[in-house]
């Protein structure tokens, strides 16, 4: 097996973790984290698989480089919403019920 | 109950990924033959920065624009405006960061250089300027910001309006971002060092923005 | 051997991203979450993308790092 | 075209440079000028019968990034560009000088239109990614702008779908890279045949799932009724309008293009969401009906409308069936644009939120009421309006193939549309209470509201012209 096909795999649980953390975890921050997980693992099944015979490929590699700097900033905006939330209600978590 | 159909779910998917993805698969188009071919067209020698600011240029500038979305909303958001909290530092850190910081820009500078024929450019160089900026707040030599002044603004736009005021320009070329193979160096260059100062004002401010503390803080 | 060090390396990465969703204290979680990155930033490497190794290691794990840990630090005092 | 994509990044720079709460007059001259060019490409487009496009870089798919403007897509940039300006004019008298959360309306609402263009145009499925995120981003941002806890709240709950629906998005786009080296829709198309390997059927589902959730179709539009029922005015109606219009059109464009022959493959998926199209239609109606706060009574009914539009799927191999689904998104889009600002209007005079406080409300603002039952008449179906013409389109379509059920969907919906419509109205003909006082509007207010729900209605006189244009393909 090649290491981008292996990486890849990883990719694909760690993207799976990641999704599960967000559907399942309640507290907001560890969510952010759950949500970076599932990008990272997105990312690394982009360019694995794309270099599964190790021939390095310049087009995932850029498209992963716009990724992170879309994560990131999703990130930030995330935790300044988590930020504003905690001022407001002194929460770390969503509201429950239904409006 | 919903943890474990949840788990499990996303178990069974990741094994049904991961049996997809060891099978062979058909041989599709190969971009490396047309990033090669174009190398010596697209006005730098690296090819990841070729692809990310002359083959898919565009992506790039909708992603600064993302990132600059990103820091307006955050503005938006409202965060408490107070005093800035003091950090208890000792001065040797003060000393060390004060060294550290001129030498972290210097870097920059060598990582805006080298993009264009090995690993580096405009996202590395601006990260590395706002982690300057960051550990100068974090050891106290650099307040948080407040509502961003005028300059500031222009600043963090800059290298975006540079980038759209260079992709537009290029119309009179027939499309959008197309480069005359003579003047890309040049040109990606100059959107590179805009984009490096922004990105460094941008990704310092995700962070110094937040770092407003809220009212509650004495 | 370079291959066992991937195998080495893919089995952090999956801890280390476990871990980091799993664990009990919050600060633990977010300091591991800051190893997954360094972690992946070295898998870059050895995918033969340094450029996305440099961008995961200063942006990745640096600056979402230091996003956390101060949304941290402000999340707790507000509590105490 | 390319304008249509650089105007809004434009003046939605300026608009921060320039500062809080500035920009506006910048914003509502970008819009016309997008106007302008959005009806001069349609124009071309349904003129010349093929698609225009426009090769970034001039390096061509796959290298580089390609624009396409076919008849669908050119009618989803008209759409947008005229809800847009007349939202401009009405969000330019909404905000008072110095409110919070208008500060940064027009650069986050810039972002916002420069997305969505950006969206119906790129031909480029990892382009489209990055204009998804974009469209996302701002969206979430609007809904939190200077809001209290629940709203903030409400802006976090649709930020998670949207990065989730776009996280699964993505890695189906890595899953087609790694299958067939390209991401160019057009150069993709042809190679996807049946016996595909099954990265790409995951791919497919991937996606497809990605951009249910952020269209919020029953199941997934749990996120919808708090973000679009708890915004300002001008942010529910950008967002119910346009925003989840743009991931339909997404789902519509991969079912009719890349993932075409999986789909012939498996005929019966084309029933899934028609039937949750069906469940949306049913939910979002009875929870509309039932509803206490006025707003959130809208914003189920957005979802409610939203199921119509995935009723097309089993009929997308016949005839008419596009056409009944754009013409769904432009009824909806304009009835409920106009619905909105009007409930926002009426909001603002009454101070009060709910339902029960609009007793009264039709003595001192009739033009806004009027809006409201225009509105209305388009979302039940009523002839000559726009939805009127969809439906028709869509019953038509239905029958050709012999799918009763459909039919019956279509007109029970229609009548759940009606009971909620007219819970409304029979509540602001009900006498004001004594010592009721309802404050002073700005003129300008109720008579975008009234431009919007009448163009709603008058659409279905020019649909014919309409449903040409999106029968221009490549």
């Amino acid at each position: 097996m090649s290491s981008g096909l292996l990486f890849a795999c990883v990719g694909a649980l760690l993207f799976a973790m990641g999704i599960a953390g967000v559907i399942l975890i309640g507290n907001l921050l560890r969510r952010v984290l759950a949500f970076n997980v599932m990008g990272s693992g997105a990312f690394l099944i982009l360019v694995g698989l794309a270099q599964r015979n190790d021939v390095p490929d310049p087009v995932p590699q850029a498209m992963v480089l716009t990724g992170i700097v879309v994560a990131v900033a999703a990130t930030a905006l995330a935790l300044a919403l988590v930020r504003r939330l905690h001022a407001l209600t002194g929460k770390l978590e969503l509201p429950t019920d239904e409006i | 109950m919903k943890r474990f159909v949840v788990a499990s779910g996303a178990m069974a998917f990741a094994v049904l990924l991961i049996g997809a993805l060891l099978e062979p698969l058909p041989s599709g188009v190969d971009l490396r033959v047309a990033v090669a071919a174009n190398m010596t067209a697209s006005g730098v020698e690296h090819p990841v920065t070729a692809v990310l600011l002359n083959f898919r240029g565009y992506d790039t500038l909708l992603e600064i624009a993302v990132l600059l979305l990103a820091l307006i909303v955050i503005l938006a958001s409202g965060i408490d405006t107070t005093s800035d909290r003091s950090r208890a530092t000792s001065s040797i850190l003060q000393t060390l960061a004060r060294l550290a910081a001129p030498l972290m820009i210097v870097v920059a500078v060598y990582l805006l250089w080298a993009g264009a024929f090995r690993p580096g450019g405009a996202f590395q160089a601006g990260a590395v300027l706002a982690s300057a900026a960051v550990l100068l707040h974090l050891t106290g030599l650099l307040p948080s910001w407040q509502a961003p002044l005028l300059t500031l603004r222009w600043g963090l736009t800059a290298g975006f309006l540079i980038f759209l005021a260079v992709a537009a320009g290029l119309l009179t070329q027939g499309s959008l971002l197309q480069y005359p193979p003579a003047q890309a160096g040049m040109l990606i260059l100059l959107i590179e060092v805009g984009l490096t100062l922004s990105l460094g004002l941008i990704l310092a401010g995700l962070f110094l923005f937040l770092s407003r503390d809220p009212g509650d803080d004495s | 051997m370079s291959f066992a060090f991937d195998l080495l390396l893919a089995a952090a990465l999956l801890w280390s991203g476990w871990r980091s969703l799993s664990v009990d204290r919050l600060d633990r979680a977010i300091v591991l979450f800051i190893a997954f990155g360094l972690l992946m930033a070295l898998a870059w490497a050895r995918l033969s993308a340094p450029d996305i190794g440099l961008a995961e290691a200063a942006i990745g794990a640096g600056l979402t790092g230091a996003l956390l840990l101060d949304a941290y630090g402000v999340l707790k005092r507000g509590k105490a | 075209m390319i304008w249509l994509i650089l105007l809004p990044l434009v003046w939605a720079s300026l608009a921060f440079i320039l500062g809080a709460g500035r920009g506006k007059w910048l914003a509502i001259a970008g819009l016309a000028a997008q106007t302008g060019l959005a009806f001069d490409l349609a124009a071309k487009v349904g003129a010349g019968g093929t698609a225009i496009s426009h090769t970034i870089g001039g390096w061509g798919a796959p290298l580089g990034i390609d624009l396409t403007a076919d008849g669908l897509s050119a009618a989803m940039l008209l759409l947008t560009q005229c809800v847009a300006l007349p939202l401009a004019v009405y969000a330019s008298a909404y905000y008072k000088r110095d409110e919070a959360a208008g500060a940064y309306f027009w650069p986050l609402a810039g972002f916002l239109i420069s997305g969505l263009n950006a969206l119906f145009l790129s031909a480029d499925l990892f382009n489209i990614y990055v204009t998804l995120e974009l469209v996302g981003l701002a969206a979430v941002g609007l809904v939190a702008a200077g809001g209290g806890a629940q709203q903030v709240a409400a802006a976090l709950r649709y930020l998670f779908a949207t990065l989730v629906g776009s996280g699964l998005y993505l890695l189906g786009v890595a899953l087609i890279y790694g299958a067939y080296g390209t991401v160019s829709i057009e150069v993709l198309t042809p190679l996807v045949t049946s016996e595909t390997p099954r990265l790409m059927w995951i791919a497919g589902g991937l996606m497809l799932i990605g951009l249910m959730l952020k269209t919020a179709l029953f199941p997934f539009h749990f996120w919808l009724p708090p973000a679009h029922g708890g915004a300002p005015a001008p942010v529910s109606a950008l967002l119910s309008a346009l925003v989840v219009k743009a991931s339909f059109y997404l789902i519509l464009r991969l079912w009719i293009g890349p993932f075409g022959p999986l789909i012939a493959a498996a005929e019966w998926l084309a029933w899934l969401p028609a039937l949750l199209g069906t469940l949306a239609i049913f939910w979002g109606s009875w929870r509309a009906i039932r509803a206490e706060r006025l707003k959130l009574l809208i914003a189920y009914s957005t979802v409610a409308q939203l199921g119509y539009l995935f009723l097309i799927f089993p009929l997308l191999t016949g005839h008419g069936a596009i056409q009944a689904g754009v013409m769904q998104a432009f009824a909806h889009g304009l009835a409920k644009a106009g619905m909105f600002v009007a409930a926002g209007v009426l909001i603002k005079a009454t101070g009060q939120e709910s339902v029960a406080g609009l007793a009264g409300a039709v003595e001192r603002l009739p033009i806004t009421l009027l809006a409201f039952g225009l509105a209305g008449m388009t979302l039940m179906g009523l002839p000559p309006s726009s939805g009127f013409l969809a439906k028709w389109q869509l019953i038509e379509a239905a029958l050709d193939r012999g799918y009763w059920w459909l039919v019956v969907v279509v007109l029970a919906g229609g009548l759940l549309a009606a009971v909620y419509v007219f819970r409304v109205l029979r509540q602001a003909f009900l006498l004001a209470p004594p010592g009721q006082t309802v404050a002073t509007v700005p003129r300008i207010l109720e008579w975008t509201a009234f431009a919007l729900a009448a163009a709603s209605v008058l659409l279905g006189l020019r649909g014919v012209e309409l449903m040409q244009l999106v029968g221009v393909v490549a």
